[in-house]
């Protein structure tokens, strides 16, 4: 799935799992650089009137913290971070996720970044949101080459939080942390159970009848074009103008390069 | 003091501390330590490293690196770092973003370790020797991860303001503090030097890091670029997406050198 | 919210972590607390404190503090701690300064201890079953003190502005920010209010403890008085001086509270 | 002892004991809060030509930190503290400190402000010069009734440095770690070995000649009464006015008190 629409999509879904009031209760969300969709999903929970502190990681300025990404790391330790996103370069049932690469360790396969904050994020934060477009088996896959971040830890390991859902192009999972193992929540429309299935490296449950992932309501859809996109138009501009059309390319103040 | 003087203080072989293209990275200083030839440097990303350090492992000035991470942000994958470890030509010792703070924290306390929270799980550990697993002294059953302190042998970043004292102003970024209270020696390229001592005045003071840990100062105007300077200047996305472009082959990357960082040039351009 | 409605936050029995007079202690809300007959407190020294802590020792506010110290600076002895002390009526936990820190520090960073170097040796150690010695697990027959996360349930501090955000300027005072991270609850007094999100403004963000930190602020002009506010105006050391003065005895405690800290006078004063 | 005289003699003797070449280089020196005489002699020490930066903790304004005394603390456990000063309710022979008080713990007889930072100082920095200007049997004690921070370590303590001297009102005390036993440097003017061996508690070495004190030369005297004393006026403003008559009292910015 590619499109304006999916990413809307995607964002709505989002945004409904952000506010899915069976969580811990999201105060405070980071997101981190490069995450447009989860930004935009944060910022349409919070338009739609929950208080939700939003630190975006990446701001070029005025961004939230004076002490850096340090400070975010320590606010998670403090059990402050009741929300982040991460992703994957794999994602297999257990949740667990791998941004190193694959084939021998470090990566001798394909390389990718690093870890980041994963390992540290993924346990001290009360709720963590998967989210990766591409669904396929070489990103879900069976068991990831490395896990950056471990999906679920023994007793007695210190955690906060766990996954809470996977989100991708195609579906919703739902994360079951007791039994290490996603359930298909949601289909995106276009989707089939079959289809999904095919496109899933590793086994998960399918319980009961399978609705269709939502989009935008228009009062939704008002807010995304309107507000959201005022917000975000400086940190993702290529996002704003890809998805909404709105916003011009920021070039830095910088003029003699290239 | 100029920037090739600067980059000159750092041996070959040294440990270099780099930061994010989002913490005042030091872009006309990773400049400076390609044009001077720089050889087998062991850096360390603090917590995670970008343009400067995939520039400088594509100069062949890198021997190993410990970091969290590479990245070009928006731009995508760091090109010569992948390439270079790919080649079998670069030590990576990877971490976690929290970890790399952590032991530079353990080094500005002048402790010896750090514990720190998560982490556990985690394929890292495994390959972490010097990362240790106890069980917690205040409560048993409960394991947590030891760190190592560290404390880099050079430190570089560019700052807004160098003033007669060898204080420099990188204001809210003050993790960069951290950074150069732990580093044995710190190297800083300024945008412009004031007068006085800005840690007389109660407005710049909380923004300033002090001259006891700087080891010395270069004025560079637009030092950070292509990396931005707090409000001054932007990020200059166009050009590190032109960077991530030529860098995905040797010939291109030889180009951008040709172009951005031989002397003359880079001369004009900064 | 006025400084009283302040005070009123703190519950009997809370635990309270104060600040050095020389880094913008809340003197007016330490006069608050008294006015409304605070019981029971539980005071910290973050790592010392003066004249807040001894006026609220003297109006019998305080069951028990742990401190590094507790003095009037150059105004001498804090008498009313002595005092209090000697007759059996508080009990004190002795620390040393940077324990206190290190406690904290462990606090902000969500890890359940943290190690410091020294001290080993005082005889301080003896007597905090909480400190505990461990083995370096780096480096064999390495003794070092393990400390363990303090995490008050409020600290209290005078700033210099706040904003609309609910964000606090405290300047080079960066200390109060790991003392509002490790903290519960913080409460702030503050100078004066300021439009906008100072945050977002480069030249303020440095001294700014962000408003995520924050539970609840109060105007006060003059609100650390008779303690200094950076370059604002002074520490008060005739004022002290008083104080020390009036304090060494029971009589003369409570003329300084019927002159300095009554409702009626320091709604004038404050 | 007491007058200005006398506090010329103990600045001119300490800052003797700071550019002594014998001892770790002082590059950098902090002192602590109401320390007037430490302070002059790290001003007179620096202003004759000494490369010592100051750090004076307790300036009202313009104070070298913006991480407050953490930061005094940190310096010092990266070694970055070449020289400090401590004083003490007692002081015993084995140069042990007790900065809490008298009788039982924690100071029952006669409680005194607290131990501040001397249990970790004393470990971590380069060298320390104790200080008390009352020189009699009941502070320099035989042993001192609570140690605030110990003397000597045992063999494989990390410890960086000792007491290098113990500076009174009657002489100066040099201190040997590896015997943790003082010896008697010099006499200050006017006193005997006899007159210093009946007020102090605690017994200590005497080795050869004893010299007398020196006082500050003319042209210290000079850098004392002019830079010196300009360098501290606001830090010091009473301390200023008694010994060189300068300086007129800071009262601070509020006027209504009192």
């Amino acid at each position: 799935m590619s499109g304006k629409s999916d990413e809307l999509l995607l964002i709505a879904a989002i945004a409904r799992l952000i506010t899915d009031p069976l969580g811990h209760p999201v105060r405070h969300a980071a997101v981190g650089a490069a995450s447009p969709i989860p930004a935009a999903a944060c910022w349409l929970a919070k338009m739609q009137g929950a208080d939700i502190r939003l630190s975006l990681l990446h701001r070029p300025r005025g961004n939230p913290f004076t002490e850096g990404t340090r400070e975010l790391f320590d606010l998670a330790g403090q059990g402050r971070i009741d929300l982040f996103f991460l992703g994957g370069v794999q994602i297999d049932g257990e949740a667990n996720i791998n941004l190193i690469g694959t084939g021998d360790w470090p990566g001798t396969a394909v390389r990718f970044p690093g870890s980041f904050g994963s390992a540290f994020m993924y346990l001290t934060v009360h709720r963590t949101i998967l989210f990766r477009e591409e669904h396929s088996p070489r990103v879900l896959v069976p068991r990831v080459d490395h896990i950056s971040a471990p999906g679920t830890s023994p007793p007695g390991t210190f955690r906060r939080g766990h996954a809470q859902a996977l989100v991708t192009g195609r579906c919703v999972f739902r994360f079951d942390p007791a039994r290490a193992r996603f359930a298909l929540a949601t289909l995106h429309p276009g989707e089939t159970r079959e289809g999904v299935r095919a496109a899933t490296g590793f086994d998960y449950d399918e319980l009961g009848e399978i609705a269709v992932t939502e989009g935008p309501t228009e009062a939704q859809s008002a807010l995304l074009a309107g507000p959201v996109c005022d917000a975000m138009i400086e940190t993702y501009p290529d996002f704003c103008r890809r998805v909404w059309g709105r916003g011009m390319k920021e070039t830095g103040a910088k003029e003699q390069a290239a | 003091m100029d920037v090739d003087a600067l980059a000159a203080l750092v041996p070959d072989g040294a440990q270099l501390a780099l930061v994010p293209d989002n913490s005042l990275s030091p872009g006309a200083f990773a400049r400076a330590l390609v044009r001077r030839g720089a050889r087998g440097l062991r850096l360390v990303g603090v917590p995670v490293s970008g343009y400067a350090t995939d520039l400088l492992i594509g100069a062949g000035c890198v021997a190993e690196i410990e970091t969290s991470a590479v990245t070009l942000g928006e731009a995508g994958m760091a090109p010569r770092f992948t390439a270079a470890l790919a080649a079998g030509k670069l030590r990576v010792t990877d971490a976690t973003c929290p970890a790399m703070h952590t032991r530079l924290q353990a080094a500005e306390k002048g402790v010896p370790f750090m514990p720190l929270r998560g982490v556990l799980g985690s394929d890292l550990v495994a390959h972490r020797p010097d990362w240790k697993i106890i069980d917690n002294p205040y409560q048993a059953g409960d394991p947590i991860l030891l760190l190592p302190a560290l404390s880099p042998e050079f430190a570089a970043f560019h700052a807004a303001m160098a003033d007669e004292e060898g204080n420099v102003w990188v204001g809210r970024r003050r993790e960069l503090a951290t950074l150069a209270h732990a580093s044995q020696r710190s190297l800083v390229t300024v945008e412009r030097t004031v007068r006085g001592n800005m840690l007389e005045d109660e407005r710049l003071a909380p923004g300033v890091i002090a001259g006891v840990y700087v080891s010395a100062t270069a004025v560079v105007e637009h030092g950070a670029w292509p990396i931005g300077l707090l409000d001054e200047y932007g990020y200059d996305a166009d050009h590190v997406a032109l960077y991530a472009k030529l860098a995905r082959s040797d010939d291109g990357f030889a180009e951008y050198c040709a172009r951005f960082v031989n002397a003359q040039v880079a001369r004009a351009a900064e």
